[in-house]
């Protein structure tokens, strides 16, 4: 029982950062119908960029998670322009394979520039874990779970009390009322996209300070993991993401603890493809946010 | 002919089978990020026959096709009434599923002294027929593009049967299809069919080529990377795959100069050519006005 | 045809295989690899003569990075060989032996690089 | 106010509009009836922005509105309220109408908007805080007509707004329509339902297989023949 509880408890921290990641995926998904391929090798350039910042000028954590965001963001922007503005309504399909293209661009770039095995990373905290009644907490992993958290609030009020937010959720459910509402469905995606794109960034921050480094892997683990925590939860659907985020990061702990780390990935992918089966794929681009 | 070379153009054989697997699916409107699964399966499955039990290169090769294309309509049907992104996620976890349990299988004979077969995450190491049947690297070639060869001369014959327009009218828009009779899902099913043998196939010649293989070759990245060259090339005939792994592996690997900048060019070209040609390069509209007037 | 020219091809030949070890050494230039070979039967009795070349392939991404092989070079030392492998970035591959003497065969060994080497293992 | 002038309009090869020309002046509820398929919607479309017309000129309060996008033509005062009343049903009444507000930028003026519309149409009120989705055809159209006055549109435009209604609540739309053109607000109205559009109209024209075939004002033309016109084309009839 005391297992269970802390998997749990494990599973809900890094759950935090996997709900960003599917946050990221959703709301491109939601504005725009499209599915951002790149967005893995967007989280991974601003993490090298943190990395290389950390190192080369010593910046320390909040430095290069700034860092991190602004080159996110940079690199979020050249992907927008080229694989997801300039096609057209009905390349939905040319959109996503442009942007793997640009995936493995931006990935050989990243591994030119920097081509060692792994990069430090500031470390978020060093404290020790607390000791509680046979559980134990990490500092670093709470921190990352409540910033995960501040975040994913952060994102509610803006989507429900803001004119950019209304007007991206018009976006969302019906695009063609939208325009007639003066609202334009281009510029909204492309906010939405950067913004999607800061999140990713800040999710990629938090797992590589909590790790304190980066490897060139870590831009595929961040898209399968934010893949499949979006579809685990409804693909398109805003709190689905972040209940499917926290349902694989407490999943993913139980079964490694349960079954050994080698049935970890198993046991998710087994999980979404019968959630897929039963739930038919269905796409609920944003109901209920 | 240069070492080298042979290897470029054999690889190039090898993943066109492959794009072409992805292709087929995309013909029929469906998205797979998923088709390296029956690479995987092909690849053990033809290991396996001709390594742990002797059998001749031929037979292996079947072996695994046999294998793929089971494993391709098993796939088939629970996922074929996903659509759209929902399918194309179930293919990848059915793929990052097989590569996962691939990562745990051990299945080892003792063959000539040695233990042979898939062990886990290490692989399967010593497949290698060809080398103790002295097929020298250019007979290979001849074989891999004879192979790719047939396959080719056989999809055409396809595009032009009946079977073949169904699967473009249920590609270009399966409730229309179906509304005019055609059985749109019993066609993708035989499509995922086929589209799972194909890759199989590719796998078995690759495993023979390169005398092993282990579970990570067979990640997503490999499954894109072949989607990508179906778009890449063109939607229109089955030599749009082929001309997008002639692209990218074969013309800029072989300009030694730029191939630490392969993917940077090779990325920012097909952004940019995906703007100004959706559907690729050999897209159904360049195709059929390069053969119309032809009987 | 082709199957029948295959089902035609000659029996497998009676061999001796034969097994490698591999070590690299960073140099000064950056990705530049200094490795060491140590070729042995299956015995264990070193084998001098060999005629190979040294490729290598990323697992992660088979069929697309092709380092073009580079010519081992033997040393004084028995079943010791030499090869300098430039790659394109840190991390895991698959190093390619193929030998062209004393007979065609293909050794493939997995070493993890970084910046002080590239070592066998995973 | 408005002037529609020649307007050619084509889904690639397919001329849906062959030359249309008609015009809407200000104070008055101009109406144009056709059957199914005529090239209404088309019309609608290509006057707010959301089609681009092969060549014409449309002409509003003497500027071009051609070349401009949804976005700018709503600025200027032309709103739609969409065929198959065309809400966002997963925002609530109140999200929706300050979804219609979205380009104006002072916070008072859109709440008394606000309030204003909550008099008008007292059923929305009362599910304000209701999403859209849950509301019966009826208050749907009632909301998608309040949402586009809320850009405080000089001209509305409305695509069918009595389709798949039942005829009581056809008959309040039509009241709402006279009551807001009384108000001041100018009205171009497509219509199938020529019955309920010629009370109304101050002027009406016919639209057969994308050309005007009639223009005139209630009365002009047997009200007969109108409707016949109006859901079978001559053609056919």
């Amino acid at each position: 029982m005391l297992d269970l509880i802390q998997n749990t408890i494990d599973g809900v921290m890094i759950g935090g950062a996997y709900a960003l990641l599917a946050l990221g995926f959703t709301l491109t998904f939601g504005v725009m119908r499209r599915l951002n391929l790149a967005f893995g090798a967007i989280v991974l350039c601003g993490l090298y960029a943190g990395a290389a910042a950390h190192q080369a000028l010593g910046w320390g954590l909040l430095g290069s998670i700034a860092a991190t965001l602004a080159v996110a963001v940079a690199a979020g922007l050249y992907v927008e322009r080229l694989c997801f503005r300039a096609l057209a309504e009905s390349a939905s399909i040319a959109a996503m394979v442009s942007s793997f293209a640009i995936w493995m661009q931006l990935e050989e770039i990243a591994a030119l520039l920097m081509p060692r095995r792994t990069y430090a990373y500031p470390a978020l905290s060093e404290a020790r874990p607390w000791e509680w009644a046979g559980l134990s907490l990490r500092p670093d992993q709470l921190a990352m779970a409540a910033v995960a958290l501040g975040a994913m609030a952060a994102l509610g009020w803006t989507l429900r009390r803001t004119r950019f937010g209304l007007a991206a959720r018009a976006v969302a459910t019906a695009p063609l009322a939208a325009r007639l509402a003066g609202i334009e469905p281009a510029r909204i995606g492309s906010a939405m996209f950067l913004l999607a794109c800061g999140l990713g960034g800040l999710a990629g921050a938090l797992i590589a300070a909590v790790d304190s480094q980066v490897t060139i892997k870590f831009g595929m683990w961040a898209m399968l993991k934010g893949l499949v925590a979006m579809t685990l939860g409804g693909i398109g659907s805003i709190p689905g993401a972040v209940i499917g985020g926290l349902a694989l990061g407490v999943i993913e702990s139980n079964a490694q603890w349960y079954l050994g780390a080698e049935w970890r990935d198993i046991v998710a992918y087994g999980l979404l493809f019968a959630v897929l089966y039963w739930r038919r794929g269905r796409e609920r681009p944003w109901t209920n946010s | 002919m240069d070492e080298f070379l042979i290897g470029v153009l054999s690889n190039i054989g090898l993943m066109s089978l492959l794009a072409l697997s992805a292709w087929l699916l995309l013909v029929v409107g469906e998205i797979s990020f998923g088709q390296q699964a029956f690479f995987a399966l092909g690849a053990y499955a033809a290991g396996i026959a001709t390594a742990l039990y002797g059998w001749p290169l031929p037979l292996g090769l079947f072996a695994g096709v046999v294998v793929g294309a089971l494993a391709g309509f098993a796939v088939a049907i629970p996922t074929m009434r996903l659509t759209g992104l929902a399918f194309a996620i179930a293919t990848l976890a059915f793929a990052e599923l097989m590569r996962l349990l691939l990562q745990l299988w051990v299945f080892q004979r003792e063959v000539d002294g040695e233990r042979l077969g898939p062990n886990a995450v290490e692989g399967f190491r010593g497949v290698r027929w060809v080398y103790d049947h002295d097929l020298s690297a250019l007979g290979y070639l001849g074989v891999i593009w004879g192979i790719v060869v047939v396959v080719l001369a056989a999809l055409f014959l396809c595009e032009r049967s009946r079977i073949g327009l169904a699967c473009r009218a249920v590609g270009a828009d399966a409730e229309l299809a179906e509304a005019q009779g055609l059985p749109a899902a019993r066609l993708k099913i035989l499509v995922a069919t086929v589209a799972g043998g194909l890759a199989a196939l590719g796998g078995g010649l690759y495993v023979h080529l390169a005398t092993y293989v282990e579970p990570q070759h067979f990640s997503i990245m490999l499954g894109v990377h072949a989607l990508a060259y179906g778009l890449i090339g063109g939607l229109g005939t089955a030599l749009g795959p082929i001309l997008g792994v002639v692209l990218d592996i074969g013309l800029l690997e072989a300009l030694q100069e730029i191939a630490r900048y392969r993917m940077i060019v090779f990325g920012g070209a097909v952004a940019v050519l995906l703007i100004l040609r959706p559907r690729g390069l050999l897209d159904e509209a360049l195709v059929r006005r390069l053969t119309r007037g032809k009987p | 045809m082709i199957w029948l020219w295959l089902m035609l091809s000659s029996a497998a030949l009676g061999q001796t295989r034969l097994d490698a070890a591999i070590e690299c050494a960073a140099t000064a230039r950056l990705m530049v690899y200094d490795c060491a070979i140590a070729l042995a039967d299956r015995q264990g009795r070193p084998v001098d003569g060999a005629k190979f070349k040294l490729g290598a392939d990323m697992p992660s991404m088979p069929m697309a990075h092709n380092v073009r092989p580079v010519e081992a070079d033997s040393t004084d030392a028995p079943g010791r060989y030499r090869a300098r492998l430039e790659l394109e970035m840190e991390g895991e591959w698959a190093l390619r032996l193929e030998f062209s003497a004393p007979r065609r065969d293909v050794v493939v060994k997995r070493l993890i690089f970084d910046d002080k080497g590239g070592r066998e293992g995973r | 106010m408005l002037r529609v002038g020649d307007v050619v309009t084509a889904y690639g090869q397919l001329e849906a509009l062959k030359g249309v020309s008609v015009a809407a002046e200000s104070g008055k509820i101009t109406c144009l009836l056709g059957p199914n398929g005529a090239g209404k919607t088309t019309l609608m479309m290509t006057v707010t922005g959301l089609l681009k017309p092969k060549r014409g000129s449309i002409a509003f309060e003497g500027q071009e509105l051609v070349g401009l996008s949804p976005s700018e033509i709503v600025a200027r005062g032309v709103a739609l309220v969409p065929e198959n009343r065309l809400v966002f049903p997963d925002m609530s009444v109140r999200e929706n109408l300050e979804a219609g507000a979205y380009l104006r930028r002072k916070p008072a003026e859109i709440a008394a908007d606000l309030d204003r519309m909550f008099e008008r149409f007292p059923r929305l009120k009362e599910r304000a805080g209701q999403s859209a989705g849950t509301l019966s055809g009826g208050e749907q159209q009632m909301l998608a007509v309040a949402r586009a006055l809320m850009s405080r549109p000089r001209l509305l435009l409305m695509d069918e707004p009595s389709l798949g209604l039942a005829p009581l609540i056809v008959e309040e739309i039509f009241r709402i329509v006279a009551e807001l053109n009384r108000d001041g607000t100018s009205i171009f109205l497509v219509e199938q339902n020529a019955h309920m559009a010629l009370k109304v109209a101050h002027h009406f024209y016919l639209i057969e297989q994308g050309r005007v075939t009639f223009s005139g004002s209630p009365g002009q033309l047997a009200e007969d023949e109108v409707i016949q016109r109006a859901y079978l084309g001559s053609k056919r009839g």
